[in-house]
């Protein structure tokens, strides 16, 4: 059995560490993407598809090409030759199709906001102004724009290259799925619409590709999560050896999944690069953000849930359907998204049956994939919403109703209908936690006393499961090229402090804080003492690096390990030096001690000092390394799943139908907690997130595929003013299968919000007998509900 | 054509050729090389890029740079070189009121300004005076948490 | 998001922001805080040949009280109309509305007149002088004249400036004696274009309402007075009766188009509910 | 969205009808319209400024008449390509009923922005095309009412 902390160490793990490098940012020293400017730097725009689906009928490059600053001009021609297509299909998505991808758009464009030719000149702003000067014209094809028309089987593909709009189609089925609809003494049904919307990330995405032909080396600064799986798309795509292909990987103003996907603007960058032989840049402006980064959501889920007389549940059955664009996203493919939600439904709750299907289709709008809690704001909210509403006909207290059904805190390990195996999850104790930290029952008082006075408020709760620390299970089977590994290189220094080179990639969350903590604990250091280095792919060891809330999980394993190895390595250093046996020592305050007594025996920049510059005094045979490298991938479990509840308490103003957020709170399970104070942080960013899903965002389009909000004027996102406190409460389950214990925590906010805030929003509104079944919850779409204004042009399911 | 222009930032004075089209934001970042200042929308909506403009918060993609002619330019590196928001920046760091960074000199701006009106403000005031800075990161909760911290200790000094 | 190439001249003085003018073709644009025009030109937008600076000028500063009432400068800042002392006494309803104009950054540099000129049928400040039946001052190639800001806004972001004409002060006449007013609007977050506000002012008159303007914005293509809602409460007492028949009565005077996310039927039930919501705030100030 | 609206005209049908047909008078109506050229019995080629408070672009497209009905119906539609900005493009059903010894010009038009000015000008976009399609049959209307003074004066 590993031993899992020593018990007189001071543990850096589960401490408030401040983040060092927040430090940079508050002085206006950050280094993005964004800001970088190399010598002999040219700059990329690009015109763009104003139809969502067409042919493009004539496209002349003269006038830009001579216009002032302009170095070079190229359209699919030019550029689509120099890499292979790419085709976002995982082959455990059986039967999914897609049409391949290219980097300009070449005679067919598929989307407003598709690439179709590239300008690269001395500014950004002479670029702008030569792609005025290109001539294009298409010729409008009908554009597939919304679920009608996708499901419409006399509509055209929205490709020409694919046979039908349905990308890929799954199903779910225990045997007594049906026998439990037959024979259940209740069944709440409903149909619930999420609206599109898309990261915002305030940096947009941003690359710099700079190759050097004397060297062989290309070189890419990219705003992205994960510099490894870059370049190893490059060096594919543009036949290079993967070691000549280096990726950085610097500040990254937000990413949230968003800046994972693999988009033709990077590679027409990189394609720009190749030619011209000189650093290329592109920066997304706000309007290129908004019509080529990734949109997410965008589903129609009609689902029913059967429950017997005391209320317990018995199935789920679910139609889940999604709208993503005219291809699959690469290399993640656009129906992970769908897939988590189907196998997400119900899995709080002891519920022995299902039905689940999902159908994917094409449209023509840009392509979905993976944000933030991929799928489970759609599952959660879809779920909790059947809850309440069984609750409400059997005159169930809500906290009551999932307090019958959630799966016992002792019945684990266990396994979901949908298939899912949970290690332990701790549902009962948070609804506990959050019972006693929202004083639930002084606020139903309080509602109620309100209400008479005609002041609506609603409380919502929603519970959780969420998907972290995915294994290979996830991508890597389907054939992804996507590493469900991660490495450290963990060295100490001549001078005795430590550096560690790891896979997983800092954003924000705080990756490089709690991967010191992690390896200053191995080492007996302080985390003070621990440089960490991530997001060079010239630098670190390869892995996954940063999604799917695997940083912690897994990337902190890693570090562990790759600490423990070098503090085993430094003992028998100290033990060939000190005549001692490398059991008996360890690493303490920065010295090697006795292990029994805690006395000093060695100081670590002492034993640096002697393997750096005085080996030859070690006893002969002696290993002098100072670093070591460790690898890691998940085994046993093929996810990490936490869990959590949720609780929103709102008024709603039911003549203007807008909503106030009064308070928040949630009570989550992540497993081992390495820093609390970050924990809480990702949670309180993922909930506003949800937050703004539930009543801002939507990315609107007309019926000819026109975006109708590319701007941060009309695309609303959350803001200071709206909202509320959150108050946090934990849980801490750690996961057997590490050393650490640690789960991810990224998208737990996100991943239930919404369904809270829903919820609560029509706890308001049950003396009005008004329901809210779609996202965001807006204004006209409250009085909508409340018989107020018309209720919008509903798409038959055919 | 570009034109000469002439201005004070952070304290030291600049002369440069710049063309009328050059945003001050795009001046600062492109040729005085001051990325503190951020681009977020371009269209004054997010707030990332706001400099001070003799000692007022503005946005410095709706200012174009020859419109400084003359003036007071401070931007974040200034406010830190200076000392004046040490304090507040304490409190940011110590409440991990960031994560990507991306917000955070317009989250500063936009603090300061409030703080030295004088009076200590509530959290409602603080959030609203935050309305037109967006950050996608911390929820803007630890934001407001540090803004009211710093208030606090600036009001009892 | 770069903007095309253009020109820019520094006016001194107005004789020489109105001669920059007739010297461009036309293809002039006057430039003040810049809060419209910047990020039209960077989405590319438009693309004038010159812009003329006439943020410097002397002439359109400031903000000074006289006979005729409050002067305001048309490149007065939106932060000077929320905190200047002059303001707050004898135009409290700009003020009021002042807050609710984006955002405080955005204020310390968009200006007053930039506003109005825009004419965006969005935008709180038209809708404020419309009500305080302000007066505007212009000067252009042909002379001086003189506005009442009822004949200013005539359509979408169209107002009665001739080409060069530069808008010079507003003129806000002095609060008839007993005058009350209010400004609220509904939006959905701090400093967003509204769903739909509006500007009310009530002159009482021996009892019952003597004079009534209530001007809407975010509702049509300019701002918009509500005449039949004015009329069903002029000679009447301001109560619960009066204020249901004036906020019936805006569904004769607005007939707001359709946007994506407010459906034109729904924006007119938001219009009733503010302005019964502003009547009633009044209703607790009167005498 | 669909727009509709009418005018009365002081010409008969069959003179309105013409009228229609007429470059000179389509340049006139056509709000900002720069140059119009005749490229077949019922089709143009235009070029068209566009000014609306802070947007302003040119358009470069084709007018067109369909499904004629002489003299008393036909649709026009008009595309353009505004480059960078997007597209706009519109087209109107046209009926003319005698009254009188006039005409009662009605139409039912549909307009459409693409790209940029889609994204970002949504919130007025229905009024702007409302307001156009008013504007062009207002002027319409104005151009020929001109015409028939300046005949009867001859």
């Amino acid at each position: 059995m590993t031993q899992r902390f020593a018990p007189d160490r001071p543990a850096h793990i589960g401490q408030p560490h401040l983040r060092r490098n927040a430090l940079r940012h508050l002085a206006g020293r950050g280094a993005y993407v964004s800001d970088l400017a190399l010598p002999r730097m040219v700059h990329a725009a690009f015109l763009r598809s104003p139809m969502a689906h067409g042919r493009i009928t004539a496209l002349d490059l003269d006038e830009a090409r001579a216009a002032p600053g302009v170095i070079a001009v190229y359209s699919a021609a030019d550029l689509n030759p120099m890499c292979q297509g790419w085709t976002g299909v995982l082959s455990h998505f059986a039967g999914m199709t897609s049409p391949a991808q290219s980097i300009l758009a070449d005679q067919e464009v598929l989307w407003v906001g598709h690439p179709v030719a590239m300008v690269i000149a001395r500014t950004r702003a002479e670029a702008e102004d030569a792609c005025e000067k290109i001539l294009l014209d298409i010729d409008d094809l009908p554009a597939v724009a919304g679920f009608a028309p996708a499901l419409d089987p006399d509509m055209p593909a929205a490709a020409e290259a694919s046979a039908s709009n349905l990308c890929f189609r799954a199903e779910l089925k225990t045997e007594g799925a049906a026998a439990a609809f037959d024979g259940a003494a209740l069944v709440v049904e409903g149909e619930w619409r999420f609206g599109r919307h898309t990261a915002v990330t305030l940096e947009p995405r941003a690359v710099v590709a700079d190759y050097d032909p004397a060297s062989g080396q290309l070189t890419v600064h990219h705003g992205t999560q994960t510099p490894f799986q870059f370049q190893d798309v490059y060096a594919r795509q543009f036949g290079l050896p993967d070691n000549r292909v280096r990726v950085i990987s610097p500040d990254v103003g937000g990413s949230f999944g968003m800046k994972l996907h693999l988009y033709h603007e990077e590679m027409a960058t990189v394609a720009a690069s190749l030619k011209l032989h000189r650093p290329v840049r592109f920066v997304a402006d706000r309007l290129e953000s908004f019509t080529s980064d990734i949109h997410a959501r965008d589903h129609k889920v009609k689902a029913r849930m059967a429950l017997d007389g005391q209320g317990q549940v018995l199935a789920m059955e679910v139609l889940d359907r999604t709208l993503i664009g005219p291809y699959s996203t690469y290399p993640r493919t656009s129906v992970a998204e769908g897939n988590q939600v189907i196998r997400l439904m119900g899995a709080p709750y002891a519920m022995p049956d299902y039905h689940g299907v999902l159908e994917v289709l094409f449209q023509n709008k840009v392509q979905t994939s993976q944000y933030r809690a991929v799928g489970h704001p759609i599952a959660v909210q879809v779920t909790e919403a059947l809850i309440d509403l069984a609750a409400e006909k059997l005159g169930l207290d809500p906290f009551e109703m999932r307090a019958r059904n959630v799966v016992a805190d002792d019945a684990y390990p266990c396994a979901s209908a949908t298939g899912y195996r949970f290690e332990k999850l701790s549902h009962q104790e948070s609804l506990r936690r959050l019972r006693a930290l929202m004083d639930y029952d002084g606020l139903r008082a309080e509602q109620a006393a309100l209400r008479e006075k005609g002041i609506h408020r609603g409380i919502g709760l929603a519970t959780f499961v969420e998907i972290t620390n995915p294994g290979a299970a996830f991508y890597g089977v389907g054939g992804a090229r996507i590493s469900a590994q991660d490495g450290a290189v963990v060295r100490l220094t001549p001078g005795g402090e430590a550096h560690c080179a790891i896979s997983v990639t800092e954003q924000g969350q705080g990756t490089e804080t709690i991967i010191a903590q992690i390896v200053a604990d191995q080492l007996g250091l302080t985390p003070d003492q621990v440089k960490v280095v991530t997001g060079d792919t010239d630098a670190t060891p390869s892995g996954g690096a940063t999604w799917a809330c695997r940083g912690a999980g897994i990337g902190g394993e890693t570090a562990l390990r790759a600490g423990r190895k070098l503090a085993e390595q430094l003992c028998r250093i100290a033990g060939a030096i000190l005549q001692a046996a490398p059991e008996s020592l360890a690493l303490r305050g920065g010295a090697v001690v006795d292990a029994a007594t805690g006395a000093e025996r060695l100081a670590l920049a002492e034993l640096a000092r002697i393997a750096t510059y005085r080996p030859d005094t070690l006893p002969e045979g002696t290993d002098n390394s100072l670093s070591v490298a460790q690898h890691f991938a998940p085994q046993g479990y093929p996810f990490g799943f936490t869990n959590g509840v949720q609780a929103a308490w709102v008024e709603v103003d039911t003549e203007t139908g807008l909503v106030k957020l009064l308070k928040h709170w949630v009570v989550e399970d992540c497993g081992r907690i390495i820093n609390p104070l970050l924990v809480d942080e990702q949670i309180r960013g993922g909930v506003v997130q949800g937050l703004g899903a539930a009543l801002y965002e939507e990315c609107l389009y007309d019926d000819a595929g026109q975006l109708l909000n590319g701007s941060l004027a009309d695309y609303l996102v959350p803001m200071a003013g709206e909202m509320p406190d959150i108050l946090i409460g934990h849980v801490e389950t750690p996961t057997e299968d590490t050393i650490l214990g640690a789960k991810g925590v990224g998208e737990a906010g996100t991943a239930a919000a919404g369904a809270a805030v829903m919820n609560a929003v029509n706890d308001a509104l049950r003396p009005f007998g008004a329901r809210l079944c779609q996202t965001p919850m807006t204004p006209a779409r409250i009085l909508a509900a409340l018989g107020i204004g018309p209720t919008e042009r509903d798409e038959t399911w055919n | 054509m570009k034109q000469a222009l002439e201005l004070q930032v952070n304290g030291e004075a600049v002369a440069l050729m710049v063309e009328p089209r050059q945003t001050l934001a795009d001046v600062l970042r492109d040729s005085l090389r001051l990325t503190g200042t951020h681009l977020g929308c371009e269209m004054g909506v997010c707030g990332a890029c706001l400099v001070l403009l003799d000692g007022k918060p503005v946005h410095g993609c709706l200012t174009l740079a020859v419109q400084a002619q003359g003036c007071a330019v401070t931007t974040v590196e200034g406010l830190d070189a200076s000392g004046e928001i040490a304090d507040l920046q304490a409190e940011f760091h110590a409440r991990n009121a960031l994560q990507c960074g991306y917000c955070t000199p317009g989250m500063l701006m936009t603090a300061q300004a409030l703080l030295k009106r004088g009076a200590v403000p509530d959290r409602a005031e603080i959030r609203e005076a935050l309305s037109g800075n967006f950050c996608r990161c911390t929820g803007y909760e630890a934001i407001v948490d540090a803004i009211a911290a710093t208030a606090a200790k600036r009001g009892a000094a | 998001m770069k903007a095309p190439p253009f020109a820019y001249r520094l006016a001194e003085d107005l004789p020489q922001a109105l001669d920059l003018y007739a010297r461009s073709a036309g293809d002039a644009v006057y430039l003040a805080g810049g809060h419209s025009i910047v990020p039209s030109l960077s989405l590319r937008l438009q693309a004038p040949a010159l812009l003329i600076d006439i943020s410097r000028i002397a002439a359109l500063a400031g903000v000074s009280l006289g006979p005729e009432g409050l002067r305001i400068g048309a490149t007065t800042p939106h932060a000077v109309l929320l905190e200047d002392p002059l303001v707050a006494t004898h135009a409290p309803l700009l003020a009021e509305a002042a807050r609710h104009v984006a955002h405080p950054a955005i204020r310390n540099r968009a200006t007053f007149g930039g506003n109005l000129v825009l004419a965006d049928p969005a935008s709180e400040f038209p809708a404020v002088v419309r009500a305080l039946r302000a007066e505007l001052e212009v000067e252009g190639p042909e002379g001086a004249r003189q506005i009442a800001a009822e004949d200013f806004f005539l359509d979408l972001y169209t107002t009665a400036l001739q080409p060069g004409e530069i808008l010079r002060a507003v003129l806000i006449p002095p609060p008839a004696p007993g005058q009350l007013v209010a400004f609220a609007e509904l939006a959905r977050r701090q400093g967003d274009f509204a769903m739909v506000g509006a500007a009310v002012r009530l002159v009482p008159k021996a009892g019952v309402i003597g004079t009534a303007d209530i001007v809407f914005h975010s509702v049509g293509l300019t701002p918009m007075r509500a005449v039949a809602a004015e009329a069903a409460l002029i000679g009447q007492a301001l109560d619960a009766a009066t204020i249901a028949a004036a906020c019936a009565a805006v569904a004769q005077d607005l007939q707001p188009g359709d946007d994506p996310v407010l459906p034109a039927a729904t924006r007119l039930h938001l219009a009733g509910v503010l302005l019964g919501r502003l009547l009633r705030r009044v209703q607790g100030e009167w005498a | 969205m669909e727009l509709t609206g009418s005018h009365s005209l002081t010409q008969p049908p069959e003179t309105v009808w013409r009228a229609l047909f007429d470059p000179e008078v389509l340049a006139r109506a056509i709000p900002g319209c720069e140059t119009l050229a005749q490229t077949s019995d019922d089709a143009f080629a235009a070029t068209v400024k566009l000014k609306i408070g802070p947007v302003s672009a040119r358009f470069k497209g084709e007018v067109e008449l369909a499904d004629k009905e002489p003299p008393f119906a036909c649709t026009l539609s008009g595309k353009g390509s505004g480059g960078i900005a997007g597209f706009a493009k519109g087209a109107a059903r046209v009926t003319l009923a005698p009254e009188g010894t006039g005409t009662v010009l009605s139409y039912t038009a549909e307009a459409a922005l693409g790209g940029k000015l889609a994204a970002l000008g949504s919130r007025l976009i229905q009024a702007t095309a409302a307001k156009l399609a008013d504007e062009f049959f207002t002027r319409f209307a104005d151009v020929l009412n001109e015409t028939t003074t300046t005949a009867t004066t001859d």
